[in-house]
């Protein structure tokens, strides 16, 4: 598809959620929330992880943290919510500052493995922190009217993936892909690697937590499992990679695409979802380990061989 | 004093299984580089095999262990030979994904044909104990731990005198070495596999001895099993004996003098440490 | 004497080894000074010193008169160093001329570029270097011989003053070589200091103004070219070691 | 990739019209995930009683009679598809009565939507003192208050000889156990018995072996425990390996449950409990005639002895039933308001709901004696003579 073709779909598709409320049921509404706010994750984990090409499993906790400010904001001070959207965030980008710069000096599995425990540890330490009502969590105050909810929540995507598009032709974005392309290469020449890298990490810590605050804000509970939840870090990876990483649309797309298979899964085969969704997880990443957007660019030419060639590269 | 020592040897005997939990994941991701997510689910799965030799066939648990590796060595070998190989060379979280997605269908494949019922494998002597300079030492325990010993040091020497042994090793180099000692790079790595996979069958087995077993046991002992890891170091597998002791003592001892909600705080918060500051682990020499 | 790059006393330690032992030279501007040097003798080493790839243990490096060794690579790269390497380093995923554009868009060239802007520059560097039918290819589809073209584009887009050369004709034919060596003369002639490291003598023969012979981390020789390689500490060298 | 979007999108739109069934009831359980294990009782229980319940003719509306249909979804043990599940339950699938999960946590959060959307959730499976003190209407419990749960077991400690005069709380640091934990420091603090330990653990703990070291150390007389099953079959194991003999323990869980004494065999005797409900011939039924044979058709069509979590979920349905029929209407406020008013026997006990929406049935202590669930003390005094002091663990 051609760029501009890209953006007036794109157009549309926004279009449509923005007026699900006035036609879809409940459930569709409802729906669209969750898959917006999935998207956003899946897009703001791209920035990082697609093309900065540090796979992080710290990005539930800037999404833990966006929900604990918000609860903490309106249970405990009762104060406004957007006063506690921005607590969230301020947090989140201080805990990308100040632990993004020892950690990001780590490559490959082993920022993988330290950003999996930070997560634990802070789920860990909020377990015991009194402000966030300790491993009981915290209930906020009822939030009627799912529509505010919907609005929010795609405002929030198509920021994102604006700053994503943004960042995809930028200065910045071309030192965040030296980096993940080659980092000692790109220091040589010229970038500022651990900046850049801190930035992408904050950049992605205000998206996340952003949807971390008005998903807390929505589904009025929050704790410390359900908030830096590391299988909903592993569901955003997956869903980058299986839309297609370090591309503008494909972790969106992946994101609505891995929210319906596993929706309809979870309601009508319930008690298999779960099998399921770990089988779709497993064939899609052998058959297509460059996602969905590769594979819309290149089936064309290779037809069903595109599988056999996915294989061929990557086995032994 | 009594109390003190008495946490220390606690903290030991829980050391070596934790380090017997982690042995199989190490080999794995030094070897084959694969972070292997489902590590846990396998130790679970090695439990249930120990527990209905236990109770169907009235198998003492220490017999069924060398079952559960066997089988979970064929199960490894099949995964490894039949999925992880198809994406072994594709970028890395590729293969942390397809894990991933191995621990879900393994989980809740478990849960269909054991059910959620919560399991323990409960011998007679499970109970039976010692005294020891004052400490009370349980037998299953410190049998354990004898096991977890035991196998350690049987990796290593398999790994450093046997020609199948250092061809592994060299793989961890260099994932194309295993032709330099002739061996088809397709069955080495479904082998290495499998071998972690039947220390976890082992680890399982004896998890099960000591401690209750159900579905859903994998995902935590997966994040403990990464702590050892990291803070032992991927190099050797005697340094991940030295993980699992330091990090069992570590837990009893937070456990007692912090609070038994903070030991989650300080063992991973000591993986982050060891990974900013050492990163080749405590024993490892620095890069 | 208008010095670009003064090295003095630069010493580089690895877990004890001697990599690089006190060091000391000055290249002047608009040169081209060729570093020799049987393998393992440290000549990469002494690269990376200079583009901030490592960092020295003792000695001082200084670009323009002022200190750099303790400024990170990329700060260096900002100054106007860019440098190629031995084992290349391309942005496997990007095209040939996004490879090149990332060298426009930072380097000394940078800092108010747009991308446009940048990929323009990146398409003079690639015809400059005979490269312009492959832009739009990715770089990891590129041959050897392309791929040491393509490094050399790529420092050049950043628009250094100081250019280090790290092999970029190593496993190139004659005709290609003659062709990178004619390429080479006029970026001097743009006014750019080089120093150049290669084992095809023939060739640095005929680029270096002057010649530095680094053995086992020491400087052994320095001067001119027929000089120093009618030196016999240098035979000897070369000798010792089976190289030619 | 489009198409595939599309068509999911298409699914959830014409899924929504297909639901046409007279009274239908609607929940989401914890089938699979972390907490099956005690999430089945509501799913196979919820099931039960709308079978007999359809059986037996099914519930009276005006002058008709209507069968009961039941749509249960799996949560997963994930707190967010279950809220979401419930939405779903409520506005695609039209259900006005929704009955709850397992556990305090997810009648917390799924509470919420019961109150959003106006309709009547009646939940067996959370009794934490939070799910009520937020002044909704539309959530119902059936679970006895979480602060109580040891109230009797107190109370028993008093008449036993030795009484027992140091205790140590444990308790897991989720909504449930930490409500328990409160009410629990409240009542020992009226007797005068001394709490040498209060300690909070981690719900993800498996090895309390540093905890026992310590009450042994401290030679605690009674040791009271609020947490999940699995860790209570682990404290009791590792009690056994480390010889920690106090005279008396008690758990919040798994002492009724059968799968527990299963997993523990002789190494479960001594232990307390408690329960709201034990299936006695005492306890009459509408539909199940008494608690008794509705334990005995329980285990022979699932396989496993019923506790009070599926007497607790019988109920429930039952309590939609009387209400229904009270309301005389399918109104969902209606119903609402009839259930607060509500008072019935059931197998599982009294339903009446107080102010907040919450029964209060009395906690019966409960000990595994040679294998067997004894009930030890009710509401009324001893029913049989407790094993106590235990004897240690080396003299079994």
């Amino acid at each position: 598809m051609k760029p501009a073709l890209k953006f007036i779909f794109a157009a549309l598709v926004v279009g449509g959620f923005a007026t699900v409320p006035s036609w879809g049921s409940a459930v569709l509404v409802q729906f669209g929330i969750n898959a917006l706010i999935l998207a956003t994750l899946a897009q703001s984990w791209n920035i990082i992880g697609g093309y900065t090409g540090y796979p992080s499993f710290g990005n539930s906790v800037f999404y833990g943290l966006g929900g604990y400010g918000v609860a903490i904001a309106l249970v405990q001070y009762q104060l406004p919510s957007a006063v506690g959207l921005i607590l969230g965030v301020v947090l989140a980008v201080l805990f990308a500052f100040l632990l993004g710069l020892p950690v990001l000096r780590l490559r490959g599995h082993y920022f993988a493995i330290a950003t999996l425990g930070l997560t634990e540890v802070m789920t860990a330490i909020v377990s015991n922190l009194d402000i966030a009502g300790r491993n009981v969590g915290l209930i906020l105050p009822l939030a009627k009217g799912d529509t505010l909810f919907l609005e929010l929540s795609l405002a929030l995507l198509v920021v994102t993936t604006l700053a994503v598009a943004w960042i995809s032709r930028s200065r910045f974005g071309f030192g965040l892909i030296a980096i993940r392309e080659n980092e000692v290469a790109a220091a040589v020449m010229g970038v500022n690697t651990t900046l850049y890298k801190i930035l992408a990490f904050a950049l992605c810590a205000v998206f996340s937590a952003l949807a971390g605050g008005i998903h807390a804000y929505w589904i009025t509970y929050l704790d410390p499992g359900s908030a830096f939840d590391v299988s909903l870090n592993v569901r955003m990876i997956i869903m980058a990679v299986f839309g297609g990483p370090g591309t503008i649309f494909g972790p969106a797309l992946g994101a609505f695409a891995l929210a319906a298979i596993s929706e309809i899964l979870a309601s009508k085969i319930t008690s298999l979802a779960s099998i399921f969704f770990g089988v779709v997880i497993v064939v899609a990443i052998i058959f297509m380990p460059r996602g969905v957007a590769d594979l819309a660019q290149n089936f064309r030419r290779f037809g069903w061989r595109y599988f056999q060639e996915n294989i061929k590269a990557h086995r032994v | 004093m009594q109390l003190l020592w008495q946490i220390l040897v606690n903290g030991v005997l829980l050391g070596g299984l934790y380090a017997l939990m982690a042995l199989g994941l190490v080999l794995v991701w030094g070897v084959l580089n694969i972070v292997n997510l489902a590590h846990g689910a396998l130790i679970m799965l090695g439990a249930y095999v120990c527990y209905y030799f236990f109770t169907g066939l009235g198998w003492d648990p220490f017999a069924a262990l060398p079952v559960a590796m066997s089988l979970l060595f064929c199960l490894g070998y099949l995964i490894q030979r039949w999925v992880l190989n198809l994406v072994i060379r594709a970028p890395m979280f590729n293969s942390l994904l397809v894990t991933f997605g191995l621990e879900v269908v393994i989980t809740y494949l478990a849960q269909l044909l054991f059910s959620a019922d919560f399991r323990t494998v409960n011998p007679s002597y499970a109970g039976a104990n010692f005294s020891f300079f004052g400490a009370t030492v349980p037998w299953v325990r410190v049998l354990a731990f004898g096991v977890a010993l035991a196998l350690t040091f049987a990796l290593w020497l398999f790994l450093d005198h046997t020609r199948i042994g250092r061809a592994i090793r060299a793989t961890a180099q260099n994932l194309v070495a295993a032709r330099l000692y002739g061996v088809n790079p397709r069955q080495l790595y479904a082998l290495t596999f499998g071998i972690g996979a039947a220390l976890a069958g082992a680890a399982g087995a004896l998890y099960g001895v000591v401690s209750q077993i159900n579905p859903y046991i994998g995902a935590g002992l997966t994040g403990k099993s990464f702590a050892i890891a990291i803070i032992g170091g991927l190099e050797k597998s005697l340094y991940v004996l030295v993980g699992g002791l330091f990090l069992g003592v570590v837990e009893a001892l937070t456990a007692l003098y912090i609070g038994p909600t903070y030991t989650d705080v300080v063992s991973f918060g000591i993986l982050v440490l060891v990974l900013i500051v050492r990163p080749t682990g405590l024993l490892g020499r620095t890069a | 004497m208008d010095n670009i790059l003064e090295v003095r006393n630069l010493t580089k330690r690895f877990h004890g080894l001697l990599a690089i032992d006190r060091v000391t030279f000055a290249l002047e501007r608009n040169q081209i000074l060729g570093l020799i040097g049987p393998n393992g003798a440290g000549k990469t080493t002494l690269v990376s010193l200079v583009s901030g790839t490592l960092q020295p243990t003792e000695g001082s490096v200084l670009f323009e008169g002022k200190p750099i060794h303790r400024l990170a690579g990329f700060r260096r790269a900002l100054l106007g160093i860019a440098r190629t390497f031995q084992v290349m380093r391309p942005f496997p995923g990007l095209t040939v001329l996004d490879n090149v554009a990332v060298g426009a868009l930072f380097g000394a060239a940078g800092s108010t570029r747009q991308l446009a802007a940048a990929r323009e520059d990146a398409n003079r560097w690639l015809h400059f270097v005979g490269l312009d039918h492959r832009v739009r290819q990715r770089a990891d589809a590129l041959g050897g011989p392309d791929r040491k073209r393509l490094e050399l584009a790529k420092a050049l887009a950043m628009r250094p003053k100081l250019l280090l050369l790290d092999e970029v004709m190593a496993g190139l034919n004659p005709v290609e070589i003659e062709e990178v060596i004619t390429v080479i003369k006029k970026v001097r002639d743009q006014g750019i200091s080089i120093v150049v490291i290669e084992h095809v003598m023939k060739a640095i023969q005929s680029l270096s103004d002057r010649l530095l012979v680094l053995h086992h981390g020491e400087k052994i020789a320095e001067g001119k070219p027929q000089e120093v390689l009618r030196n016999d500490q240098v035979i000897a060298a070369y000798l010792g070691s089976k190289r030619r | 990739m489009k198409t595939r979007l599309l068509c999911a999108l298409v699914t959830l739109l014409l899924s929504s019209k297909l639901s046409a069934a007279p009274i239908e009831l609607g929940a989401s359980v914890q089938l699979t995930g972390q907490f099956a294990n005690t999430g089945r009782y509501y799913g196979d229980a919820y099931q039960f009683a709308v079978d007999k319940i359809n059986a037996a003719g099914g519930v009276k509306v005006g002058n008709s009679r209507e069968k009961l249909s039941l749509k249960i979804l799996d949560s997963q043990s994930d707190v967010n598809l279950s809220v979401r599940q419930y939405v779903q339950l409520v506005s695609q699938d039209k259900i006005n009565f929704l009955l709850g999960p397992f556990a305090s946590d997810f009648a917390l959060a799924d509470s919420a939507i019961s109150e959003k959307y106006n309709v009547p959730m009646i939940q067996g499976g959370g009794a934490s003192d939070q799910i009520f003190s937020r002044g909704y209407k539309f959530i119902f419990g059936t679970l006895p208050p979480a602060t109580d749960y040891f109230q009797s077991t107190i109370d028993l400690m008093s008449q036993l000889k030795p009484a027992p005069t140091t205790v140590a709380l444990l308790y897991a640091d989720d909504a449930f156990d930490v409500s328990v934990a409160e009410g629990t420091r409240k009542a020992v603090g009226k007797t005068p018995v001394k709490t040498v330990l209060d300690q909070r653990y981690s719900s993800k703990a498996s090895d309390f072996n540093s905890m026992l070291s310590l009450i042994k150390n401290q030679n605690v007389d009674a040791i009271l425990v609020a947490g999940h099953e699995t860790e209570i079959l682990n404290f009791i194991r590792q009690a056994k390996s480390l010889n920690v003999n106090p005279k008396m323990y008690s758990f919040t869980v798994g002492v009724p449950s059968a799968d527990f004494r299963a997993a523990l065999g002789s190494d479960a005797n001594y232990a307390f409990g408690m329960t709201s409900w034990v299936p006695s011939p005492a306890l009459k039924d509408e539909y199940f005639v008494n608690a008794e044979q509705f334990a005995n058709e329980y285990k022979k069509r699932f396989g496993y002895e019923p506790d009070y979590h599926a007497a607790s979920a019988v109920a429930d349905v039952e309590a939609f039933v009387k209400a229904i029929e009270s309301a005389n209407s399918l109104d969902p406020v209606k119903v609402r308001d009839a259930i607060a008013k509500l008072d019935f026997d059931s197998l599982y006990g009294r339903i009446r709901f107080n102010t907040a929406g919450q029964i209060n049935l009395p906690q019966t202590v409960v000990q595994i004696q040679k294998g067997k669930l004894v009930a030890i003390y009710g509401p009324k005094g001893l029913l049989e003579k407790p094993l106590y002091p235990m004897p240690d663990w080396g003299k079994r």
